[in-house]
């Protein structure tokens, strides 16, 4: 899995691309972690378009920066979900706590 | 119930490999390509895919305390069904009923969701589980292809 | 030579399949995808590929006068290095010399051009062949990688 | 593997798509086989642009077909061969009996 990291304003946008399994979910949680450090940030968006794979290792690492960013008292939002992630995420019980967007601009307007 | 019973025409595989997390994405690959004399679809193959992902990343990640230890995983195919045996030597599991629960999970600092089974069980028709506490944990699922294709009919 | 020393640190696959012929892609695109971790080229890919359908193929043809049989692909990884050992419980063979000579076969009447073992070797760095009549064949072949890059340092 | 079968007057054009092994081998031998019983045929391009995998069992299959036009005064050429396949039929000493074209078009040229 590849994580790209984008700063806009108080936002934190993470565009995951590849396969997110019990394997790769500590590249994502250490790529945010890393950003919380050394930057003021708010909200996190999570771009999901080019994840062609995900199981319940995915469950736990959103529903892990959820938490992290709620107790900051920041927002996290999904966008670009497949039919698969969404019935993932859906089992999980997250569509329910996170908001999701169809892409990164509509997730930006929802933030704002 | 998970009726088993592989014929003599019935494809079979079985691929063996040690409980490191890096073989997670391999063994997709092989149950993927296993599947597809199937002529599965799209949803069908990520289904199973997602299904054998849960049960390896548990042996992987609850059965061993290293990554020597060793998963085995059988596939039958006959007709348009498709069965599936994941099993480990690892430490087990105690309590069956509890593990299956959706979101139990002994393993909350890892952040695991512990949905790990409750996916198994709606991505597959069946899912039955074995174990022995101490001498390891057996996974058995049946995957019916063609569902909707065939009803039409 | 070629000298099979596993450590504790190396990788592994094993693979059982029936000696059906439709195993043949399956088991391509297996070892495809456990030498993808070496970061291959598209060319050494389809060395590892080619070699392992040569012996694979033989073992479906030559070992078992029916698809009863079992094949096992083992596989290893160690640096750029890896181990493939395909091994079936067939006929085995007689003279192993005649058998690597290029165009020798004994299916010629099946359009065989007897030019697998030449394969083999031409797209592996090691081929070493072991036989026992009567209890089957194990072929192992070595193949290290990147060695254009490596020697451009 | 797919082969598709077209014909140009004398000559039988077969396109090769996917993997020829010695599971797929027989289809492209009988393929060729039933065209010869029912049209008045003369000689064999063999195009391997879509082929994306072929062993030893190419070898026996192309050289069984060599012979079979052969014996009937006629010819085979083969032509789009990548790399790969180029090498496979080299090793097979092939290349030293069969011609091998560019193109369909330069193929048919190459039989007028
Ligand atoms: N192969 C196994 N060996 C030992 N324990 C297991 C195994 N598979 C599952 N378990 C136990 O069952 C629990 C629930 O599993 P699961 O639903 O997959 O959730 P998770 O993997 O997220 O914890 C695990 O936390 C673990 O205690
Ligand atoms: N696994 C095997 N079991 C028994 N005999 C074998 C096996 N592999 C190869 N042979 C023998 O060696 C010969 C040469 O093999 P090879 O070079 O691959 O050519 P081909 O498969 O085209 O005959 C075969 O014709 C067969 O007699």
């Amino acid at each position: 899995m590849q994580v790209q990291i984008i700063r806009r304003k108080k936002n934190l946008i993470v565009r995951l691309k590849g396969e997110l399994d019990h394997h790769t979910s500590l590249t994502f949680r250490q790529a945010v972690e890393k950003e919380l450090e050394k930057e003021i940030i708010q909200n996190l968006i999570i771009n999901m378009e080019n994840l062609t794979f995900m199981d319940s290792s995915g469950i736990g690492a959103i529903l892990g920066r959820y938490k992290q960013f709620r107790d900051r008292g920041g927002k996290v939002v999904i966008c670009g979900l497949s039919r698969h992630n969404k019935k993932i995420l859906e089992m999980g019980g997250l569509l329910k706590i996170i908001p999701v967007c169809t892409d990164e601009r509509q997730a930006l307007e929802n933030l704002s | 119930m998970y009726h088993y019973r592989p014929g003599k025409q019935m494809n079979y595989m079985m691929l063996e490999v040690p409980a490191r997390s890096e073989n997670e994405s391999f063994v997709r690959v092989v149950i993927a390509a296993f599947a597809a004399r199937l002529d599965p679809t799209l949803e069908e193959v990520n289904e199973v895919k997602t299904a054998v992902s849960e049960a390896v990343t548990n042996s992987i990640l609850h059965a061993y305390d290293d990554d020597r230890g060793l998963i085995k995983i059988r596939a039958f195919v006959e007709d348009k069904k498709l069965w599936i045996e994941i099993s480990d030597s690892g430490k087990g599991i105690d309590d069956i009923a509890r593990a299956r629960e959706p979101l139990y999970t002994d393993k909350p600092e890892l952040e695991r969701s512990g949905m790990g089974f409750t996916i198994m069980e709606n991505f597959m028709d069946e899912v039955v589980i074995s174990s022995s506490p101490g001498k390891g944990t057996v996974v058995k699922m049946l995957k019916v292809f063609n569902k909707v294709a065939e009803s039409s009919h």
